[in-house]
């Protein structure tokens, strides 16, 4: 075991990584996706022990083939992508129980392998570029991660077409937005000669002036943007969690987006900083507005869908414009809101498309229309829908609400009073959407012609369940993760300059 | 039993009476007998609570800290106690009185209706406990979403659409205007717990306190502060005992008391009466009272007339606290217990005409106090409460806020409250002259499927929905008696 | 003002290249051009980073007996790796392609977009009716 | 193409040559310009030539599309547990210094089975994605064409 | 000698390039750029001697044999639009064009 | 002349036209001519590589662009259509967005270190580790081979996942057997479905 223990960084990424090939190996449908749970939770346990070392004794650096960094290609945990690790295997890990169910109903079972070994290598691409510590690594996994994404998304083709189109256009924009990271992370490397993040944050310091490094910081964000479906870059988004088979629309909602979101601020604030001018002013002219577009824009497009999971596509977007805020803030509080959003939005959302993926199994298409007058035939899923909304909107007491707190206190801090108004008044586009399918499932008329609807089995409420209640439980004892949140943020903020 | 656990049943209690509900539901009488036990136990523990904040203690139960320096706590201190009692007190017998109507109108979801009521019951308890505004916020928010299902009970168009309203506004008020006075008052004074005196002194810009002020006035949308009354002539389309109980007593007095709580605990009185950021207010809250009253005039609806009398009522609390001046305080706190007791009369009593006759307008009401004389005395007697006159509770509190109008030299506000008094006749009594003076109209055949009273020429509703407007109107007539002890108990939160 | 463009000629026609790839991107409406442009935009991006790994006088970094100056090795490693990444995009990309044609009969975007338009269409028609 | 008498001659004798041409390059990396990655290409192109030439039935029976499914993930895996290995022998993941005795033999070892790895994947998915598209029948109206 | 025959094969090239772009038919196209890929191949190879690194002949030789599987398949394509028709297929498509 | 010069020269005549194929790519419509000239793009690009002194990439550039993916497009060309249906149009967003990427470039570029700079310090920092280490640690000639399988070996490992991603990705969208073409083959539609029909979903997968 100390074999293993001071190996356990590689072990986050090179056992999915592996595992992937393997699971391609695998005939049938039961064992690929044994093989998926296993590593998914194999995943988690590692992440937690990751996260508990980093924040007993410090980061960690893990240098592959032992070529010293910047020399070589170097993991580097630190609180922050611990954090990050967490979330995206400790949704993987709840999302995988559930997946079988709704994979076997909404997946040609003759490619059950291929479309769990694509689920593996999203895996890996996402904790890949969370853990690494350098830029061109982070290039590689990112793609690792997209193409998987593209594959996973076009997959939901068996159910709809659209998902063909929605693949498309994602990759389309996605491999832009990749370009563009690259051509950033080029431009960087002319002027510095090195990939490894801590280094290039070292030889930035005295080019702040330098043009090169500003369009290269440019390109990044933008590149980035494009990925984290920053608005108004985000029209990839809707159609492709539309339209992805339910498990890949939950790992992804809760995951793809946050990642690009950790690189973002992995950029901004370690290699840049607030402290350069050209960073400070993008904050407050570029985040500030769109961040605020993306709210009220997203939720008012949500407000109108009449399919339930473009509605919370829609809905990320404006989400999505809040994680923007929090850092477009740029002091302690909104960075602790925008971190702590990246796990508080992948609960809520995670929680509702799984809900949504229960619909989806018994009555096939998930449209206002079709879940009138469901909340009585399925009780267990419409509750969770409820108390995951009523997490979007941002109730007290759900984790919804703890982000808003921190977003709104970061407002006040900088005196933004209308930033606060206009947070508070984008909940209440939330409160109309969410209501409108709370209205429609309890107390709407079941269209006609459709029988009676059993509940969903115990195998997809579980993880469900499990979801809703963690999105009291950390609204309610926030501590935990206000404390991790609290800490990189200050973590960032210390550093950066 | 130690006060702490006692303190943590008041909200378990109700919570653990609607999961056992819940499973009883196929049983109506088993459900309605737990429903009927927790109610009763529940009072119980309260009036343990009672003893010991009338000996002057103050039990405390932190629960958990959510964020640091964000804890949910419960704290028992009279103003709340007084609360609770009203709530816990009259759901007994708002319990009974929901049989006999849920049964009487053969409503459908009565499962559904009574797991929501005790929920709801559950979050007015954690309102009244709360100790801080953070808990309390949390526990206002759960009311809105818990009554939203009895508004909507009857699930038809206007009951969706009524309901839509009633909670489109109260959560938007809710999380528009108080969540950022809260966050505002957290960034500022760095607490959020209920403090004797206020905790902003010296913490804000005394020209920022008014708007601190009209965002938690206007954010407390249950209070009923014009222009954000709406939601509750809207939610009249609930079964009668919700809104009896809940919008006679648990959601506005919720509203309300959560007024009396911020401007005692958050703003202090003498913080307000010093910088006068609560001068305003009072021309709000009169103007609330008068125009709410006048507009009940106009409303033939019994139980829509009754919702506007409760806007204004509402506006007679919001306007002791706005006087900034203990009596004014004590006047509205004790204004919450008379005017409760005296609006679940009405409402019972509203009902229980609906179940005898299914009648629901005021002018075709005439003659029948002959017919349910029970019924109409106890309407009487709350209405003679509510417009103030002696010997009945509501005499007091109304008293007590003339007495703090004349005490800070405001004669207007004292012209409105007799105007106001006038216009509560005016609204009160025709119904009751109609009842009794008018003949009745030739007999036609009655809704209710039993009439225990027929054998004396009577056609009173069933006995579980005549009863307990009685009981509560008797209420109304101890109240008067035994209000110094309820000021004396109150005592403590004036300093 | 000549010193300038000496020194920057080669970047200067790569970003156009670049720029080019990148307007097909947008402004074509035919997947397949689509994912052409997108080709173009990339392998401009691949020319630019070697183009930053050229010296003067340097030669091809395969170590010889004689000593020499070599180009910079690292882009080149870069940008292995990114065509990979691109031909798999390609690839990827083109799969869908014909998955797209096979399902809408069509390859232009405003083809399919007025397919979609009109079953959305429909969708919204039953929600509301 | 059966009286395409040229090509198929000429074919037939390329395709030895193209597959030596592929091993130089695959172990000829460590001096030249080329490698796993390239290797691979020219592998693959080798039986792409042959399935263009005698179609893609043929080919298939050259190179069985069970056999492709075993190969696409192999060349990973023996990269990755290439990786596991150096852990196994006492270094940090892809450290091949520990699997030789001296740490440039064990430079060559490593880079030669990883190189191998590559090949291998590469060649196999390029062979796989010409027969998924070629595999697939047309479904092109006239007027398109 | 390099370099004129360097700028031999540039002039060369353009002029391929330019048959290319202008056309007409298709086949001036395809063997356009057959003929481009020929001299590309050669280019590299002059550019081998004149930076003095003559052992990259190997990607002269990748090129040729890329520009040979490539022409074939564009042929292919063209006559058969398909690229993985077999011999019988073939034959009786052949039949019935 | 030297060779050196002459080097400039040929890079100055590739990148020429370079711009010119990727302007005939854009103008014309003619899907297969595209193919065409995307082979000849790789292949000039891959011309331009080797006298950039980046031979392995030249080298898979050429595998790869102007081979694997002519072969891929003619592929999709064949079971898609060879024309392109509408006219090229002219957009002004994308006008925009180019000229902004562009300019943000051109800007970049003015503090960019100069072609061919051999005081870069892209080439002082870590590079020359890499040249010493190729010889010393690892024994390997070629530079780019021991950086790519040893030092950024990860970055390789990446790389086949990548192509992994692909194959699979491939295999799953278009089948690898004429087995599986088969019982897809039944639920084939051809282009003249009206778009009103009732559930969409390329029922394929």
């Amino acid at each position: 075991m100390s074999l293993l223990s001071e190996h356990i960084p590689v072990l986050q990424v090179a056992v999915p990584l592996l595992s992937a090939p393997l699971c391609s190996l695998l005939r049938g449908v039961r064992l690929p996706w044994l093989l998926a749970l296993a590593v998914s939770w194999f995943a988690f346990a590692i992440s937690i022990l990751l996260l508990i070392q980093v924040m007993d004794s410090g980061d960690i650096s893990y240098h592959m083939g032992n070529w010293a960094p910047p020399f070589g290609i170097e993991y580097r945990v630190d609180v922050i992508n611990a954090f990050v690790l967490l979330i995206i295997s400790g949704i993987s890990a709840v999302a995988l129980p559930y997946a079988r169910l709704s994979v076997a109903h909404e997946v040609d079972p003759r490619r059950h392998g291929q479309f769990y070994t694509a689920y593996l290598l999203c895996l890996t691409g996402l904790l890949g570029v969370t853990i690494t510590g350098d830029a061109f690594n982070i290039f590689v996994f990112l793609e690792i991660s997209s193409l998987s994404a593209y594959v996973l998304i076009a997959a939901g083709a068996r159910q709809d077409r659209r998902a063909l189109t929605a693949a498309y256009n994602y990759l389309v924009l996605g491999t832009v937005g990749a370009t563009f990271f690259v051509i950033g992370v080029g431009l960087l490397y002319m002027v510095t000669g090195t990939l490894n993040i801590a280094d290039l944050a070292e030889r930035i310091r005295p080019l702040a002036d330098n043009r090169a490094v500003q369009a290269g910081f440019a390109f990044i964000i933008i590149g980035m943007g494009l990925k984290l479906a920053m608005f108004p870059m985000h029209t990839w988004l809707p159609n492709a969690y539309t339209y992805a088979p339910s498990t890949v629309t939950v790992f992804l909602a809760s995951t793809a987006t946050k990642v690009s979101v950790y690189v973002v601020l992995r950029f901004l604030f370690t290699v840049f900083g607030p402290a350069y001018g050209f960073v400070g002013l993008t904050f407050e002219y570029i985040f500030l507005p769109l961040a605020i577009l993306a709210m009220f824009i997203g939720s008012t497009a949500a407000i109108y869908q009449t399919n339930l999971k473009r509605l919370f596509a829609y809905s990320s977007v404006a989400q999505l414009g809040y994680i923007v805020l929090g850092i477009a803030l740029g002091n302690i509080a909104g960075l602790t809101a925008t971190v702590l959003h990246l796990f508080n939005h992948a609960l809520m959302k995670g929680a509702l498309f799984m809900a949504l993926g229960c619909v989806a199994l018994r009555i096939g298409a998930v449209s206002i229309n079709g879940v009138r007058g469901l909340g009585r035939e399925m009780p267990w899923t419409f509750a969770a829908i409820a108390g995951a909304g009523l997490s979007l909107i941002g109730v007290p007491s759900t984790v919804g609400f703890i982000s808003k707190w921190y977003l709104i206190l970061g407002a006040l801090e900088n005196s933004w009073w209308p930033v606060a108004l206009l947070i508070v008044a984008s909940s209440l586009l939330a409160v109309i959407y969410v209501w409108k399918i709370i209205e429609a499932a309890y107390f709407g008329v079941a269209p006609e012609g459709r029988g009676p609807v059993a509940e969903a089995p115990l195998e997809m409420l579980a993880p469900l369940w499990l979801m809703v209640v963690a999105n009291f439980y950390f609204g309610i004892d926030a501590d935990l993760t206000t404390s991790v949140a609290g800490k990189v943020a200050a973590t960032f903020l210390g550093s950066g300059s | 039993m130690s006060t702490e656990m006692a303190l943590a049943l008041t909200l378990l209690i109700p919570s653990l009476g609607g999961i056992a509900i819940a499973c009883a539901g196929r049983y109506p009488n088993l459900r309605e007998a737990i429903t009927l036990i927790t109610a009763s136990v529940l009072f119980a523990v309260v009036i343990s609570l009672l003893q010991e904040v009338s000996g002057g203690r103050e039990p405390t139960l932190a629960l958990i800290e959510v964020v640091p320096g964000l804890p949910l706590m419960l704290k028992v201190e009279p103003l709340g106690m007084l609360f609770g009692c009203v709530a816990s007190g009259l759901w007994i017998v708002n319990s009974l009185y929901s049989f006999g109507y849920m049964r009487g109108t053969n409503e459908t979801n009565q499962t559904r209706f009574y797991i929501c009521f005790a929920i709801a019951i559950a979050s007015s308890m954690g309102i009244a406990f709360a100790g801080n505004m953070f808990t309390l916020f949390i526990f206002y928010e759960i009311l809105t979403i818990s009554t939203y299902p009895l508004v909507a009970h009857k699930q038809n168009a206007e009951a969706r659409s009524g309901a839509r309203l009633y909670l489109g506004l109260l959560i938007g008020t809710s999380i528009g205007f108080q969540l950022v006075a809260i966050i505002w008052t957290w960034v500022a004074a760095g607490t959020l717990d209920f403090t004797i005196g206020g905790i902003l002194r010296d913490k804000i810009d005394p020209t920022m306190l008014p708007i601190l002020l009209a965002l938690y006035m206007f954010g407390i949308g249950k209070a009923a502060l014009m222009p954000f009354h709406r939601w509750l002539p809207a939610a009249m389309v609930a079964p009668t005992p919700v809104s009896a109980l809940l919008h006679a007593v648990a959601v506005v007095k919720a509203g309300v008391f959560t007024v009396l709580k911020v401007v005692i605990y958050i703003f202090g009185i003498e913080l307000l009466s010093e910088t006068g950021a609560s001068g305003w207010l009072i021309w709000v809250a009169s103007f609330t009272l008068l125009a709410a009253s006048l507009v009940a005039i106009s409303k033939d609806n019994l139980k829509a007339r009754l919702a506007y009398s409760t806007i204004s009522q509402l506006s007679y609390i919001i306007l002791g606290a706005a006087l900034a001046s203990s009596l004014g305080v004590l006047g509205g706190a004790l204004h919450i217990a008379t005017h409760a007791l005296g609006k679940i009369t009405l409402f019972m009593c509203a009902g229980a005409i609906y179940v005898a006759t299914h009648k629901t307008k005021i002018s075709d009401m005439q003659g029948l106090g002959r017919l349910m004389p029970f019924t109409f005395a106890a309407f009487c007697i709350a209405a003679l409460s509510i417009i103030g006159l002696p010997p009945f509770a509501g005499s007091w509190s109304k008293w007590y806020l003339a007495l703090a109008a004349a005490d800070a030299g405001r004669v207007l506000v004292i012209a409105v409250l007799m105007i106001s008094s006038l216009l509560n006749v005016a609204y009160l009594m025709p119904l009751v002259a109609r009842g009794f003076f008018r003949p009745a109209p030739p007999r036609q055949p009655v809704g209710a499927a039993v009439t225990p009273g027929a054998r004396f020429g009577l056609a009173e509703a069933p006995l579980l929905c005549v009863i307990p407007p009685c009981l509560t109107a008797l209420g109304c007539l101890v109240l008067f008696f035994y209000a110094d002890e309820v000021v004396d108990l109150l005592r403590p939160i004036v300093g | 003002m000549l010193d300038a463009i000496i020194a920057h000629y080669n970047y200067w026609l790569v970003i156009f290249l670049m720029m080019i790839g990148l307007y097909i991107v947008i402004s074509r409406g035919n997947l397949v051009k689509k994912i052409v442009g997108l080709n173009i935009f990339q392998t401009s991006v691949f020319l630019l980073y070697i183009t930053l790994g050229k010296v003067n006088g340097g030669t091809a970094p395969i170590l010889t007996d004689k000593p020499e100056t070599f180009s910079n090795p690292l882009p080149h490693v870069l940008i292995l790796t990114a065509i990979v990444v691109g031909v798999a995009t390609t690839a990827l990309g083109f799969a869908l392609v014909v998955r797209i044609r096979e399902s809408y009969g069509s390859i232009e975007e405003d083809d399919i977009l007025a397919t979609e338009r009109a079953e959305d269409e429909i969708a919204v028609n039953e929600a509301l009716s | 193409m059966n009286h395409h008498l040229v090509l198929r001659v000429v074919s037939k004798l390329l395709i030895p040559f193209i597959l030596l041409f592929a091993l130089y390059v695959q172990f000829h990396g460590d001096y030249g310009p080329g490698g796993g990655f390239q290797a691979g290409v020219l592998f693959a192109s080798a039986f792409i030539l042959y399935a263009l030439i005698y179609g893609v039935d043929n080919a298939r029976e050259v190179l069985p599309p069970k056999a492709l499914r075993f190969l696409v993930p192999v060349g990973l895996i023996i990269y990755a547990l290439t990786g596991f290995a150096s852990i196994v022998m006492g270094g940090n993941y892809l450290d091949y210094d520990v699997l030789a005795h001296d740490p440039q033999h064990g430079q060559h070892l490593g880079i030669l089975v990883i190189e191998f790895g590559v090949g291998t994947t590469v060649a196999a998915v390029m062979v796989t994605i010409f027969y998924a598209y070629a595999g697939r029948t047309r479904d092109v109206d006239d007027e398109d064409w | 000698m390099f370099i004129g025959a360097t700028a031999a094969l540039l002039v060369a090239m353009a002029l391929t390039l330019i048959r290319a772009f202008a056309g007409p038919t298709l086949f001036d196209r395809v063997l356009a750029a057959n003929s481009f890929g020929t001299k590309t191949v050669l280019l590299i190879g002059v550019l081998g001697f004149l930076t003095d690194r003559p052992e990259f002949l190997d990607i002269a030789l990748l090129y040729a044999l890329v520009n040979f599987i490539g022409t074939i398949a564009v042929l292919k394509f063209f006559r058969y639009r398909n690229l993985g028709l077999s011999n019988t297929e073939a034959a009786d498509r052949e039949e019935i064009d | 002349m030297t060779g050196a010069g002459m080097i400039t020269i040929v890079d100055i005549a590739l990148l020429t036209m370079l711009c010119f194929t990727a302007i005939a790519i854009m103008v014309l419509r003619h899907l297969f001519a595209v193919a065409a000239l995307t082979g000849a793009f790789s292949l000039l690009s891959a011309g331009l590589l080797v006298a950039l002194d980046a031979v392995d990439v030249a080298f898979t550039e050429a595998a790869v662009g102007a081979g694997i993916s002519t072969v891929l497009m003619l592929g999709t060309l064949a079971l898609t259509q060879r024309r392109e249906h509408r006219p090229p149009r002219f957009s002004l967003t994308a006008l925009l967005v180019v000229i902004a990427t562009g300019g943000a470039l051109i800007y970049a570029t003015s503090d960019m270190p100069a072609y061919g700079d051999p005081n870069a310090p892209a080439l002082k920092h870590v590079v020359p580790f890499y040249i010493e280490g190729s010889q010393n640690d690892i024994g390997v000639p070629n530079i780019v081979t021991s950086i790519l399988a040893s030092y950024r070996g990860y970055d390789t490992l990446g790389e086949v996942a990548v192509i992994f991603t692909a194959g699979i990705g491939v295999m799953f969208l278009l089948g690898l057997r004429r087995e599986d073409e088969d019982d897809e083959g039944a639920t084939r539609r051809g282009p003249g479905r009206p778009p009103d029909a009732p559930k969409p979903g390329g029922t394929k997968s």
